[in-house]
């Protein structure tokens, strides 16, 4: 009914082809955006924004580079936050060696490091395959967190070892540092989401979503059918890498304004996996659903007893999250293997033929 | 159908969020968040001082109902030593709160340029980094009652026998955790190591490795040193101690800081450690005020503890002088301004004006527990001194008469890191519109 | 020249000069690796019998010292004595395991038959964090100390003088090198021997042929990750009275992941033979060459690069069998 | 198929005059000793259809991932297009103009007909990445033309209704269509295909012959198969190879083959 598709006949590839062929789905990205961009900054508290709508999408942004590597080019990669990492000390260095910078600038610059790691530590996926190749990724983990600990330069030779951001603006308007709104803050985020994220829808339906796909679903064929598998797989770590190590420097600059090696070790890694995973592998969409219920979850849950005025204490509750928290993984996992944007694709088919069956 | 279950759960926690955090909770009472970790692998140490602080408390509670007849509402939030659990927690405690504790060198860092702004008092007892001693710098940063450079000094001077000249041509070893709080004794440890000439070899402990340190122990086996300094925390220190008396070192010649001295960490090896000594600022033992916390708390079965015996660690009781300087600066802070409910802002002038003698120590059934303590506007810290404590093969004793740090030699290094650091944070605020007073 | 010297001539002379030293790195190395291979061995078993990397092993050996800590306490009280109470812990604990496994076929793997194996392995760091937060709900999550000497494990040092220096063995690392070594040499008995270990082997191969056996393949699943929380209880045993039992423990399961790779993901020996030359070269390098040109605590990477390394050179592993692809 | 049979000699005139698209020389292969293809030389003419026949296990895969750069032979001469090739990648073969199918079905099973007929241009689409984000312009541009293009393929092998669907859902029969599909995007001169009619039915088979002589014959491509229902072999190629046990053992045009005595009692004779 509200889904129906008859009577939207297409003429032209071009309008086949569009973003949203279907003008619903056109109706709801645009309510969406408006929730996004309109109300939530009209009710969030300051908490909102640092806890839940800030982490959200930057956990988002990660786990879609991971998604391009992992579920676009099939390359499962458990090192994530080691890259984010290479763009977040990227940027710093960047951003004290050229202090006039534009942090924009800067942000899109930092990625180009990150790619330029994840490229290096892709070359053995030319080789290896598959859990082999996981291993392998964690070698570039726990290497990139030993380097940034030891590596005093890359953290201006800090007594404390840690990344502090500094206080930085934009034409006067003042985006990182303590005495940043966080709203401000948050539209920044937003927008860089934004515009990444419709890149990536572009990329992945285009020539690249094409070959990473092929390469996913079936490497020697897609070789014999003229894909080049070094390039496709090494174009896949690079993408994702470049926007893994953006989601890395605006974690550190826009939201923690400062971080320790071991910000980037596994457990960030792992968690971005989830994220991926839950959402949907080889789904753009599939990365927001999931980071909502990785990242926002258990901040809820952690707000329920107060809530509930339930006396517990806050050690116990962290255990009892952190048991949930798996408990559900494997629930998730077991109901719906392909993840929260398949929900979403059946629950849309449905509509397209409801109320009429056939 | 399912999918709408999910994105009404959404929703719902949005909304839950919003509402939370717009109607603030409250306050009725003195708001002492806490940022504990009884989870994790720094849960071993983390846990018995969190007993004591919130022990303390609960006891002001009970006995005279609050501070100033103030109730005191403590408020932990679990981080597991985790940084960003730790900055969560932070955004998640901070709406009503007069302090915040975080409880970790990294969350310390990254909160304290918030607190500025947020204008809420940052208290890190014993820990944090040294430079916040500056005041002026560090308006809202507190870390009594003496810094790990004070540490690094008084361990050093023990050590020398109170001549430092006599480490000439020594060779220490600092075995640290390899993480902001491990290195911070660093820079102090390579100024004396140059001025007295003794030779100083950091041997850094990963994360990952402190639970297996025999990489390391091998590698103090080789450069034989003269004597061990340890910063460590969580099960490092268990684990250091463990590959100490394995790897024959003699054990009277390796020194914790005050965070490397847990009873726990000691009793997994018991009488083989008997020698190891680790630098306190408080001594373990029967005061009066303990009674108070078994009258009202314990024997309540309010206390976290699991035995009786615990209330006698050193970690437990210094847990309860942290709790002290709070409460005494929220004390300091009510009685100069007159007012029962004080803010934020109020509570870090009594902090700032901190002044615990010798005669309140008495009163509080306190005495020689721990040093009195004196703080001021460009002095954060107190550098109020420290004791030698050492294992005897059960517990801890103290071994010497009070320690002092050499100011003279600290404080200019201490004002080039803070000026270094406003430097790196600019526009930083330092002590903006606070009058010092 | 002096970089070239200090990393091709220096080391050896070192090891040449301070051979008592060089003895007991090795061996220092040689008790590390033993343990990587326990539990490698135990992923190992699990892969062969139902393709699943079961991520959750570390945390199994850190679930099953705990365990038997936390009961071992629970009980000391009741039975008034510390070895009888070890005595009553020890099946308990093993009785807990047992019922971990039957936990997991029943809730995770069955429903989950036939999924990807990306699935099965987030399904186990699932398996991972449930146990984690249940582990420290039930136990508390602070150091614990191994009951050594409850369960007999000698705790004294054997001292050599080789060389004129000193060489020490502690006596319980003696006992984990043992224990390690009757473990997977009844492993090996049963596995080649009993009908059910026949069973397990072919499982790897050929599922059809392991159910011809007449052995349901659940009751296998089951089997396996018993064995599996058994190698996990003896690594947390011998592991935790090197360091304690807590949590912090779980970063050692990352060690086993490099000799996995370079062991392969199917070889009970390669499991073996990789998690020991791992340890031995990992304690080297990081002696040797980590500790005097990079600042230490190399032994956090160093594996996984080595295997890194291998791999490229050969992509299917110590042991494995070159693959021929075909189309 | 033709409406009169021309005579032997005939056909055989018609390939002598053929020029040679591929040429193999003295090639062989082996794994790790256990020699696949040994000493085996023939050659391909422009526009003829050329079987590969002989029993399971004659090398008859093994050759085509010889010709198509998949295995790298140990000895002899392989020119393609009068240029003689060194090593090989795969990719690179494809870009010379040589496509295939294969012999278990070997689509992108996550992706539509569609794509997987799309990704058949890969090599083909050249726009780089910053025009790929934007999806307009060049980009879009370029995505039309080769969607143009394989519309026209999807619409001479009749398949437009499965378009948008996943093809791990379709039946096997058509996912071998859609496979021949992804083949032609590619606009190959040379078309190798491996048993193109296993596992279909009589009508199955009889379209799929329709489909390879007018791809024969109206886009004028080469094709080379292998395939194992004789009366096909006969009815299609041109000329016939037959291979046995990796050797070369008989090479002609269809009747020449069907009465070569060596044949009928390696392959015809064991009638497999």
């Amino acid at each position: 009914m509200f889904y129906r598709t008859s009577g939207q006949f297409k003429t032209t590839y071009e309008s086949d082809q569009a973003l949203f062929p279907i003008k619903q789905d056109m109706f709801l990205l645009v309510v969406i955006l408006a929730i996004m961009y309109a109300i939530f900054p009209m009710f969030a508290s300051e908490f909102t924004y640092k806890a839940l709508l800030v982490p959200v999408l930057i956990y988002s942004l990660a786990s879609l580079g991971l998604n391009i590597l992992t579920g676009y080019a099939g390359q499962l990669s458990l090192g994530t936050a080691g890259f984010m990492g290479v763009g977040a000390y990227a940027c710093y260095k960047i951003t004290t060696i050229f202090p006039e910078m534009n942090i924009i600038i800067a942000l899109f610059l930092s990625g180009f490091f990150s790619a330029a790691v994840g490229v290096a530590f892709g070359l053995p996926s030319l080789r290896i395959k598959g859990f082999y190749l996981a291993i392998a990724t964690l070698a570039s983990q726990f290497f990139l967190v030993w380097l940034f600990e030891k590596w005093a330069w890359l953290y201006n030779y800090n007594a404390s070892g840690a990344i502090e951001v500094r206080t930085m603006d934009i034409f006067g308007l003042v985006v990182t540092g303590p005495t940043a709104s966080p709203m401000v803050q948050y539209y920044f985020v937003l927008g860089i989401v934004s515009v990444v994220t419709f890149a990536m829808i572009n990329v992945t339906r285009g020539r690249y979503g094409r070959t990473w796909k092929a390469v996913r679903d079936m490497d020697i064929a897609a070789e014999l059918v003229g894909i080049n598998l070094m390039r496709a797989k090494l174009s896949a770590f690079a993408v994702s890498s470049y926007i893994v190590g953006i989601a890395g420097a605006l974690m550190v600059f826009f939201w923690k304004g400062a971080a320790e090696p071991n910000l980037f070790d596994i457990p960030m890694s792992f968690q971005i996996v989830f994220i991926a995973i839950i959402g949907g592998l080889g789904s753009v969409m599939g990365n927001f659903l999931g980071a909502i219920l990785i990242v926002a979850l258990p901040v809820v849950l952690g707000l329920l007893p107060e809530l509930l005025g339930l006396t517990i204490g806050s050690a116990t509750m962290e255990h009892v999250n952190v048991m949930v928290v798996g408990s559900l993984i494997i629930m998730f996992l077991i109901v719906e293997p392909h993840g929260l944007a398949r929900f979403w694709a059946l629950i849309r088919e449905k509509l397209i033929i409801w109320p009429f069956p056939h | 159908m399912k999918h709408f279950a999910n994105f009404s759960k959404v929703v719902a926690a949005g909304a839950l969020a919003v509402a939370m955090s717009s109607a603030a909770m409250a306050a009725d009472g003195l708001n002492f968040p806490n940022l504990t970790y009884r989870t994790g692998p720094f849960a071993g140490t983390g846990t018995p001082i969190m007993n004591g602080q919130r022990d303390y408390m609960l006891m002001l509670n009970e006995r005279d109902g609050g501070i100033g007849g103030v109730p005191v509402d403590y408020i932990e939030c679990e981080t597991g030593y985790n940084t960003n659990k730790g900055v969560e927690c932070y955004e998640k405690t901070k709406g009503d709160a007069l302090v915040t504790q975080p409880w970790s060198t990294g969350i310390t860092l990254q909160v304290m340029p918030r607190t500025n702004v947020d204008r809420i008092p940052i208290l890190a007892p014993g820990y944090g980094f040294s430079p916040m001693s500056d005041g002026n710098t560090f308006a809202w940063a507190f870390n009594p009652p003496v810094s790990y450079w004070d540490g690094a000094y008084m361990i050093l001077d023990y050590i020398a026998k109170g001549d430092m000249s006599s480490l000439k041509g020594k060779k220490i070893v600092l075995l640290h955790l390899d993480h902001p709080f491990g290195k911070e004794p660093i820079p102090l440890l390579q100024k004396l190591s140059e001025m007295h000439g003794f030779e100083l070899v950091p041997v850094p402990v990963g994360l990952k490795e402190m639970q297996n340190q025999s990489a390391q122990w091998l590698q103090i086996r080789r450069e034989r040193p003269d004597n061990v300094v340890m910063w460590g925390w969580g099960a490092m220190n268990a684990g250091a101690i463990t590959e100490a008396v394995k790897t024959r070192y003699p054990i009277e010649n390796f020194i914790g800081i005050w965070w490397s001295g847990s009873d726990a960490d000691l009793q997994n090896v018991g009488a083989k450690a008997k020698g190891y000594k680790s630098i306190s600022f408080n001594v373990p033992g029967n005061y009066p005020v303990m009674d108070d916390i078994r009258k009202h708390v314990v024997s309540k079965g309010k206390s976290h503890v699991k035995s009786d015996a615990d209330l006698d660690t050193v970690f437990y009781q210094r847990g309860i002088i942290l709790s002290l300087y709070l409460a005494e600066a929220a004390k300091t802070a009510q009685e100069h301004f007159g007012v029962k409910n004080i803010n934020p802002e109020q509570l870090r002038w009594g902090l700032e004006n901190l002044n615990i003698t010798e005669a309140r120590l008495e009163e509080l059934g306190m005495k020689g527990m721990t040093p009195p303590l004196q703080m001021g506007c460009d002095n954060h810290t107190g550098h109020a001194g420290a004791w030698m404590l050492e294992w005897n093969g059960e517990e801890f004793v103290r071994v010497s008469d009070m320690l002092k740090p050499d100011r003279e030699l600290i404080k200019p290094l201490e004002l080039e890191k803070a000026a270094e650091y406003a430097k790196n944070n600019a526009p930083w605020p330092g002590r903006g519109d606070l009058a010092c007073n | 020249m002096e970089t070239l010297y200090s990393v091709f001539i220096d080391p050896f002379v070192q090891m040449f000069e301070l051979p008592d030293f060089f003895l007991q790195v090795l061996w220092e190395g040689l008790v590390s690796g033993v343990l990587y291979s326990l539990i490698a061995l135990g992923f190992v078993l699990i892969f062969k019998s139902s393709r699943i990397f079961n991520f959750a092993q570390g945390i199994m050996v850190v679930f099953a010292a705990l365990s038997l800590v936390g009961l071992h306490s629970f009980l000391v009280p009741f039975v008034g004595n510390e070895f009888v109470a070890a005595a009553i812990a020890m099946p308990l604990t093993l009785g807990i395991m047992y019922a971990l496994a039957m936990g997991v076929e029943r809730m995770v793997l069955r429903p989950l038959v036939g999924q990807p194996d990306i699935i099965l392995f987030m399904a186990t760091i699932g398996i991972t964090m449930f146990l984690i937060g249940f582990g420290e709900f039930v136990f508390g999550g602070e150091n614990k100390v191994m009951i050594t000497e409850a369960l007999g494990i000698p705790t004294g040092s054997i001292e050599f003088e080789p060389f004129g220096g000193f060489l020490l063995l502690e006596e319980k690392d003696v006992f984990a090198v043992v224990m390690a070594i009757v473990l997977v040499v009844s492993l090996l008995v049963f596995l080649n021997k009993s009908a059910m270990g026949r069973a397990i082997r072919a499982l790897g191969d050929d599922h059809t042929a392991a159910l011809s056996v007449g052995i349901s393949l659940s009751t296998i699943w089951v089997l396996v990750w018993f064995i599996a929380g058994v190698i996990a209880l003896a690594t947390g045993i011998v592991w935790g009275a090197r360091a304690g039992v807590s949590f912090a423990l779980e970063v050692i399961a990352y060690k086993a992941l490099p000799v996995l790779m370079l062991g392969g993901l199917e070889s009970v020996s390669g499991a073996i033979i990789g998690g020991i030359a791992i340890g031995l070269l990992e304690k080297i390098f990081e002696i040797y060459w980590g500790q005097p040109l990079f600042g230490g605590n190399t032994e956090t990477w160093f594996a996984f690069i080595f295997a890194l390394i291998v791999l490229l050179f050969r992509p299917q592993g110590l042991f494995g069998e070159k693959i021929i692809e075909r189309v | 198929m033709t409406v009169m049979d021309p005579t032997l000699e005939e056909v055989k005139r018609r390939a002598e005059e053929r020029e040679v698209l591929l040429d193999l020389e003295n090639v062989s292969l082996s794994f790790g000793g256990v020699k696949a293809i040994t000493n085996i030389s023939f050659n391909i003419k422009k526009g003829e259809i050329r079987a590969i026949i002989g029993p399971n296990g004659a090398g008859k895969t093994s050759m085509l991932n010889v010709i198509n750069g998949f295995y790298q032979p140990q000895e002899g001469v392989i020119t393609f297009n009068g240029e003689k090739r060194s090593s090989m990648k795969p990719h690179l073969a494809v870009s010379q103009g040589i496509a295939r199918t294969f012999q278990n079905v070997a689509l992108f099973k996550g992706m539509s007909t569609l794509d997987n007929i799309m990704a058949g241009r890969a090599t083909r689409m050249k726009r780089n990445m910053f025009w790929q984000m934007l999806y307009w312009g060049p980009a879009q541009r370029e995505e039309i033309e080769h969607r143009k293009k394989v519309e026209e393929i999807i619409d001479f092998l009749e398949i437009q209704h499965i378009r948008r669907t996943p093809v791990g859902t379709l039946p096997y029969g058509l996912q071998k269509r859609v496979e021949l599909a992804r083949a032609l995007a590619m606009e190959p001169e040379l078309l190798l295909l491996d048993e193109p009619m296993a596992g279909m039915n009589l009508e199955e088979k009889e379209d799929m012959s329709r489909f390879i002589l007018d791809v024969n014959d109206q886009l004028g491509t080469t094709i080379a198969l292998i395939e194992h229902d004789m009366g096909v072999v006969m009815d299609l190629s041109d000329r016939v190879v037959v291979l046995d046990y990796g050797r070369k053992i008989a090479d002609g045009v269809p009747e020449e083959v069907q009465s070569n005595q060596e044949v009928i009692d390696a392959y015809l004779g064991l009638s497999h």
